[in-house]
């Protein structure tokens, strides 16, 4: 039990770290992003590129920083592929929702983000191939904090759930105390009358999918670095990362990491609940659960 | 107390630690046109929302007709009779002017299901009664030529006037109009305060905030001014223009 | 020639089948604005009821009761209809993504209890059917194939019908007010509760008949058939067709269905022999650049929804003319 | 050669693993058409993508049926888009179907009731023999307690259910059977689970990608390492994955290829082939599909029917027939023999396969480990020895 | 000291069906201009042509020397020009602090700015870290006003900023209007409440149907029967 709680919140400090970065899109452009996971899956797969790259180079980066897996060379390609994600996003933004945001409702900018989807992830299975790739074939062992119980955790969760926390807190302060948040809340909720209030809309986008983009880089590198790396990543974190933004409101970066919690609990607890087959199910039920309680989410605001 | 429509008891609503509205007692003589006047934040929106079934009071009742209709819904509530239109207009933007009216009246037959599939005849017949109707309406408050225009598309002043006519359509027995004629033109104000007279004498209870003071003098009676939640005073609007309380509190200067 | 005609007749079949779930989510977004992210769930329990009851006893399995197939598809749009009733019931009060999230995991329940329950639904070998309606009256397979072709149609038609008198009633009013501003319509005496359950039954109900319709075809419905991917692609055609327009909703998922198989079609033809390979990633790169690229051309779909009854510009000029 | 058949191929390409399954069949279709092809005419192998869904895969299928005019549809690998394609597709139309990889023992049911109308073929041995070789290991190796894990589609739940049948029946305790689902972002909770049992062994039903998750997440638990795997993990990525290290105490099972040159021919020309020794689940089993259904193809003539096709399988699986090795070879000397009015008995890559009324095979079995250079064969376990096995069980 | 000045305008909201036709207009600097009209005349949407919210399809808008036509809206600003809208005008989702510091944005001093507001505004301060949606109708509008004034601009687009407001406040506001023309500011008032809307102006418009009616001092349109007949509400203004 202790243990299931235990891994809950570790699984779940990925998928909260995955939520932060999407919660502030979904908040600020007002839609669905689908292309949100191949965000994920480009910031990983730029990861592995430049972390070849680095380790190749300059061989001594190759050391891990124990007790992590986390090598130096893969947190320098993790930084840089945070910059090409949040660049690729932008240009992402500039061929297609731009365009599609000016005359039509958020439905249609769901739908182009799967569209978007679609193009990305297949032209990553072109690049790198189907198969499961890692990082380090390294195993990450974990750690016994106590036998009686049996309890098991493993530094590189913990570290996730540092950072998870860190940036929410970063992003929260940023969001609540600087006329920068202030800026994007206010384009979530009036992007005209925002114009009007002289902030300039397409800059406080641009920076919105950089944070977004840099974001996903930064949970789908760390996904990979704990799981694996296959085109397909995306596509498995978003359901999670999306469950986890919407049951914690759509724009608290609190309710961001406390959905991660809550859907990493979830299925953890689920096998102690349910026939180990229905675990895909659990997430969703709990979801149910919250959102019949809290229609709008935990720290969802009402709209109007 | 026969004659009164609508009778609130101690009527209180919270927002957290915020008492908007502080045990209002109020009762609505039928047939009046009653003014609610006050300053703004007084509560009067929120006793509005509260007798019409859009916010559910903290404590106290609102009886309609004698009948207790605390916590109602608003949707039930209309359909006893009781309309009301919102001081920030709520119109159905994407529809039509006309059928943001054309919506309003209850109990017809085409909202069923089973009407709208078999009952062919019956449904266009009240249509077009409907129609007929709305389109006065919309004449009555200059709104017909935008008749089949997107209602999120017509003027801020125009919106006010559709919420009027949005809840003339129901022909209620009681209406609350919240700020009618704010944001409308005076030329155009004083034709609605001469149809809303012409319905009243028909037996249509009206209450209505509203800032504009030649309005409320003119032809509310009585008249009731809140403050900070509270009943400040009620009686004649004469007797109001002299209240110094309501003077100093609402009015500035002499009016 | 005769294969092309049965090809066609195949494919429209199919089309048909999804035209149908899409003018039963254009209901329910269209016209009411609920975002229903299960549409997968309401096709499934459609399907997965019309096979329980259609198909004939096998061991270890619950079923068997080899009812008519016109008693057993309407056994299966009952139970779809219930089963919205039910998530109607608990998700009322949710809106937008609240909902999709909640009616997507209502799907993902689903297809979690098809896949484990083997004495109900066969677990993950699926649930094998009944001889197709009609086929021994018609014995040979082309002729069959326009046969089916006509019933799908039918069904579509009726759907059609419905659903415009639904939208052109009053009733159609209500929902699209319940849509735009659930408090005023409240203040209007309209009932949202009410109002969205009967369109999310009525939209789930037409689902679950695409759903009977095409296991009627197949003959065959396991856990694979409920995967998100048909969700997305019944929501692609509404959107690129044009939400709150039937026509549009019928157009978006002939198109839809086109450019998903024919691209495929295409490609086997047109690649050069190294690709073909990669003609399935290639493939799925042309589906998402050309619904992008319609959404991109028409934001609002092909056929977007008319406010009025006049386009809006002649409104406005007959109303400029009138002030002068 | 002025003439050319052309014959369907559904795969799922868009798929991780359905690719390399997709080219082992095109490359079947190159080699025969070096041995001279069908009945003298160059095959035209016609893949679609199925994208492991249902309807995409029946509306690919009908395009080749009707557009294409073909008679032989090779495909697919999910039973569940192989028998819709079967129900309504290639069986109204009399069109063969021959899958590499489909489980279902749906199938068997829909071929026993006649609906298949004597069309339907698979390569894939059900599931029994696996299972039961998995529980000959355990039981020699003195493995106690199991844990089975099993992916959970038709042919994870019908070979978990079987293998823990299986180990029950020799006396291993089975401490649980948990279904492994596709596409989850993390198998901690179940690797959790699994852990409190402290199992000896674990029983892997498992494809390649959630096999790596979940064996990594395993063994940084500090799970044991002593696992018995199906032929499904038998793949590169796993091993290298998991890591040679952690993977001394792996024992894998197959369905094997008799002790034979052509067994041997299979690896060494998908090597010369491909720059690497077969790996990943299915590949044996989709040359066998495609092999026998063009030799079968050729027997019956340039203008066969699917019906002609269907019949003249069994000529090619003959065990009385001249063997023949899966070679371009061997494929020229059948054609030949076909040719002439003979039989042979096709040596493929998964044996000298031989399908019932139903379609099935039934096969010998192996014990393989993953080696430096792959995956390495142990132990050969001859049909007969299955056989006993499987009647001392119960 | 800046006034604004149009010149021939030509707006609307979708191609080819302008509102406004051929509409001039000056607001001279220091001094406070009125337009007034029906409702639907286009008085809304002359102001957001102005501001840079309505496409313009001929004519010219001009700032002092400067042509701001089809100015960006969020750079208005740089060009000191504040604009307060009909309706939507609070972000509901901020707080009142928030809301006022969102258009102070990157100024030196926010704070002592924002405090000089709530002495104006002294409703406001009460409420300073609520969200803005729970504000009553009234207070709405005083913090529009509010975030209007917080970079003290010298030219000021107002759209019926006295609507919804009590009769003391709204007094106070137009008189707080009218003291800032003094010190300079170049007002462009649009108002329905008529009667003190001509009190406190200088001069007025008259628009409707998208054209020019009448202009003239505000004194003299206020006496002006004809026009107070048609547009001012006839006999009820005389009488008042
Ligand atoms: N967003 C819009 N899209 C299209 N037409 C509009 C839009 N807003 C207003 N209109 C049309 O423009 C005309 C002028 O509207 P405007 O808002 O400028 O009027 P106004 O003079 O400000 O009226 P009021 O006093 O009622 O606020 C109206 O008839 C209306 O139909
Ligand atoms: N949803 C809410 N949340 C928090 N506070 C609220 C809410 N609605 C109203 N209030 C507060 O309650 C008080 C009364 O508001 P109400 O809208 O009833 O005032 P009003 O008398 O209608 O004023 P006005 O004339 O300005 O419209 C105000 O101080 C307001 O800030
Ligand atoms: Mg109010
Ligand atoms: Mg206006």
């Amino acid at each position: 039990m202790i243990q299931a709680l235990l891994d809950g919140v570790l699984t779940g400090a990925i998928i909260s770290l995955g939520a932060i970065g999407l919660t502030l899109i979904m908040h600020m452009l007002r839609f669905a992003n689908f292309s949100y996971a191949e965000l994920l899956a480009i910031g990983a797969y730029a990861s592995l590129v430049f972390d070849g790259l680095f380790s190749a180079l300059v061989p001594v980066l190759d050391q891990a920083f124990a007790p992590l897996t986390l090598t130096g060379a893969l947190a320098l390609a993790m930084v840089i592929a945070m910059l090409v994600t949040g660049v690729s996003a932008v240009i992402i933004d500039r061929l297609v929702f731009r365009r599609i945001r000016q005359n039509a409702d958020p439905l249609s900018m769901v739908f182009a983000s799967f569209g978007v989807a679609l193009v990305i992830r297949n032209v990553i299975v072109l690049i790198f191939g189907h198969h499961a790739q890692l990082y380090s074939q390294e195993i990450a062992r974990a750690h016994v904090l106590s036998f009686d119980p049996l309890i098991l955790i493993k530094p590189d969760q913990v570290f996730v759930l540092c950072l998870a926390l860190v940036l929410m807190l970063a992003l929260h302060l940023i969001l609540t105390r600087t006329t920068f948040g202030f800026a994007i809340r206010a384009v979530a909720e009036n992007p005209t009358l925002a114009q009007v209030a002289g902030v300039r809309l397409s800059t406080v986008i641009v920076a919105v999918w950089i944070i977004a983009g840099s974001l996903s880089a930064a949970a789908g590198t760390l996904y990979a670095l704990t799981n694996q790396l296959n085109p397909l990543i995306g596509h498995v974190f978003l359901l999670p990362v999306f469950a986890a933004t919407i049951v914690g409101g759509i724009g608290s970066v609190y309710g961001a990491v406390l959905g991660g919690f809550i859907v990493g609990i979830a299925s953890g607890l689920a096998l102690m609940l349910l026939p180990p087959g229905y675990a895909p199910a659990m997430p969703f039920l709990i979801i149910l659960a919250v959102l019949i309680l809290r229609p709008q989410g935990l720290f969802g605001e009402d709209p109007r | 107390m026969n004659d009164s429509i609508l009778t609130l008891t101690g009527l209180t609503r919270d927002f957290g630690a915020f008492r908007a509205v502080d045990g209002v007692s109020l009762f609505i003589r039928r047939g009046s046109i009653t003014g609610l006047i006050g300053p703004n934040g007084a509560g009067k929106t929120t006793l509005f929302n509260m007798v019409a079934g859009t916010l559910k009071p903290t404590s106290g009742t609102v009886a309609l007709d004698g009948k207790d209709v605390t916590g109602r819904s608003a949707e039930a509530l209309f359909r006893m009779g009781l309309a009301r239109t919102f001081q920030i207009p709520r119109p159905f933007k994407r529809m039509s002017v006309i059928d943001n009216l054309l919506l309003a009246p209850p109990a017809q037959i085409g909202e069923s299901v089973p009407g709208a599939l078999f009952r062919r005849g019956r449904v266009a017949e009240q249509e077009r009664a409907l129609r007929e109707k709305a389109q006065e309406i919309l004449e009555f408050v200059t709104l017909d030529h935008l008749a089949e225009h997107p209602a999120g598309k017509i003027s801020g002043g125009q919106m006010k006037l559709l919420e009027l006519g949005r809840a003339l359509m129901g022909d209620p027995t009681v209406i609350l109009l919240d700020e009618p004629a704010a944001g409308v033109n005076p030329t155009l104000t004083a034709i609605l305060i001469d149809r809303i007279e012409e319905l009243n004498r028909r037996g249509m209870t009206f209450v209505i905030i509203e800032h504009d003071m030649d309005f409320v003098m003119r032809h509310c009676d009585p008249v009731i001014a809140l403050a900070e939640g509270k009943v400040l005073f009620e009686g004649t609007a004469e007797e109001a223009r002299v209240n110094p309380e309501l003077l100093d509190a609402y009015l500035g200067a002499p009016a | 020639m005769i294969g092309l005609v049965s090809y066609l007749a195949f494919f429209l079949t199919m089309a048909g089948i999804m035209a149908i779930i899409t003018l039963g989510l254009n209901l329910q977004w269209g016209y009411t604005g609920l975002f229903n992210g299960g549409i997968v769930a309401f096709f499934g329990a459609g399907a997965y009821g019309t096979m329980i009851l259609g198909s004939g006893a096998e061991p270890d399995q619950f079923g068997g009761f080899d009812l008519p197939w016109l008693v057993a598809i309407t056994g299966g749009v009952l139970f779809a209809a219930a089963l919205a009733w039910v998530v109607g019931v608990l998700t009322l009060r949710l809106k937008h993504d609240y909902l999709a999230i909640s009616t997507f995991g209502v799907a993902v329940a689903l297809e979690s209890l098809v896949r484990n329950s083997q004495w109900l639904t066969g677990g993950a070998r699926g649930l094998r059917g009944f001889p197709r309606p009609f086929e021994d009256l018609v014995g040979d397979t082309f002729t069959y194939g326009l046969v089916f072709l006509a019933i799908v149609l039918v069904v579509l038609a009726l759907v059609w019908w419905g659903i415009e008198r639904l939208v052109h009633s009053p009733f159609g009013r209500a929902l699209r007010a319940i849509r735009e501003d659930e408090t005023a319509a409240r203040a209007l005496g309209k009932n949202p509760a009410r109002l969205r359950l009967w369109s999310l039954v009525i939209g789930s109900a037409i689902m679950g008949a695409g759903g009977g319709l095409y296991v009627s075809y197949t003959a065959f419905i396991s856990p694979q058939d409920l995967l998100p991917v048909l969700t997305f692609q019944v929501w692609a055609m509404l959107i690129v067709g044009g939400a709150g327009n039937n026509r549009g909703a019928v157009l978006g998922a002939v198109l839809i269905w086109g450019v998903w198989t024919l691209s495929g079609f295409a490609l086997t033809r047109l690649a050069p022999d190294s690709m073909q390979l990669d003609a399935g990633s290639i493939q799925y790169i042309l589906i998402g650049t050309l619904i992008v690229t319609m959404l991109l051309w028409r934001p609002e779909g092909l056929l977007p929804e008319r406010i009025s009854q006049e386009p809006t510009k002649t409104a406005d000029k007959a109303a400029l003319e009138a002030k002068q | 050669q002025d003439c050319t058949v052309d014959v369907g191929t559904v795969y799922p390409t868009s798929v991780d693993w359905g690719q390399p399954i997709a080219q082992t069949a095109l490359w079947v279709g190159d080699m025969i058409n070096e041995a001279g092809g069908v009945d003298g005419c160059e095959v035209n192998m016609i893949l679609r993508d199925d994208q492991n869904d249902s309807r995409v895969g029946v509306d690919a299928a009908r395009a080749l049926v009707d557009l294409d005019g073909v008679q032989l549809l090779i495909g697919t690998v999910s039973s569940g888009i192989s028998i819709p394609i079967l129900t309504s597709v290639t069986a109204p139309a009399g069109v063969m179907q021959m899958s590499c990889c489909s489980s279902s023992t749906r199938l068997t049911e829909i071929a026993a009731s006649g609906e298949a109308n004597g069309l339907w073929f698979r390569t894939f041995a059900t599931a029994d023999v696996q299972a039961a070789v998995a529980a000959m290991l355990a039981q020699d190796a003195g493995i106690e307690s199991v844990t089975v894990l099993f992916k959970n589609d038709d042919w994870g739940q019908d070979i978990g259910r079987i293998a823990a049948e299986a180990f029950e029946a020799v006396g291993i305790t089975v401490h649980e059977s948990i279904a492994i689902n596709d596409a989850q972002p993390s198998y901690r909770a179940e690797a959790t689970q699994a852990l409190r049992d402290q199992p000896e062994a674990l029983y892997l039903a498992l494809y390649p990608t959630e096999g790596i998750s979940f064996v990594r997440e395993w063994i940084g638990l500090g799970g044991t390492s002593t696992m018995i795997g199906a032929n499904s993990l038998k793949s590169d990525d796993f091993r290298a994955a998991v890591g040679l290290d952690n993977l001394t105490a792996f024992v894998g099972t197959d369905t094997s290829s008799p002790r034979v040159a052509s067994a041997d021919a299979f690896v060494d020309a998908y090597t010369a082939q491909f720059e690497g020794p077969p790996s990943g689940p299915g590949l044996a089993n989709s040359f066998d599909a495609a092999a026998i259904a063009l030799l079968a193809y050729h027997a019956a003539g340039r203008d066969a029917t699917g019906a002609d096709i269907a019949a003249q399988v069994t000529a090619v699986t003959d065990p009385e027939g001249e063997a023949i090795p899966a070679t371009v070879e061997g494929f020229a000397r059948a054609m030949e023999v076909l040719s002439e009015g003979g039989t042979v008995s096709y040596q493929g890559a998964t044996g000298a396969v031989t399908f019932d009324a139903n379609g099935n095979v039934s096969a010998p079995a192996v014990s393989w480990v993953f080696a430096e250079a792959g995956p390495s064969e142990e132990r050969y376990i001859s049909l007969e020895e299955v056989a006993a096995f499987m009647a001392s069980m119960n | 000291m800046t006034s604004l000045g149009v010149v021939g305008l030509e707006a609307g909201y979708v191609r080819d069906l302008p509102i406004l036709t051929d509409v001039d207009l000056v607001a001279e600097s220091g001094r406070l201009t009125t337009i007034i009209g029906p409702n639907g005349a286009g008085k809304s949407t002359l102001i957001k042509a102005i501001a840079g919210l309505v496409p313009i399809s001929a004519g010219r808008i001009v700032l002092g020397e400067q042509s701001i036509t089809g100015l960006r809206p969020d750079l208005m600003g740089q060009h000191s020009l504040a604009y307060v809208p009909q309706t939507d005008n609070i972000f509901r989702t901020l707080t009142i602090d928030e809301n006022l510091a969102l258009t102070l944005r990157g100024e030196a001093g926010v704070r002592a700015r924002i405090t000089e507001l709530y002495e104006l505004f002294p409703a406001l301060r009460e409420k300073q870290r609520e969200k803005a949606g729970g504000l009553s109708g009234g207070q709405r509008q005083m913090l529009a006003m509010a975030m209007a004034l917080t970079r003290k601009p010298t030219v000021m687009l107002l759209d019926e900023p006295s609507a919804g407001l009590s009769p003391k406040i709204a007094t106070e506001v137009l008189d707080l209007v009218r003291s800032l023309t003094d010190q300079g500011v170049t007002v462009l008032l649009v108002e329905q409440n008529v009667k003190q809307a001509l009190r406190v102006a200088d001069h007025c418009y008259i628009l409707a149907e998208g054209r020019n009616q009448i202009d003239g001092p505000a004194a003299d349109i206020a006496k002006d029967p004809v026009v107070g007949e048609i547009y001012l509400g006839g006999k009820r203004m005389s009488a008042a």
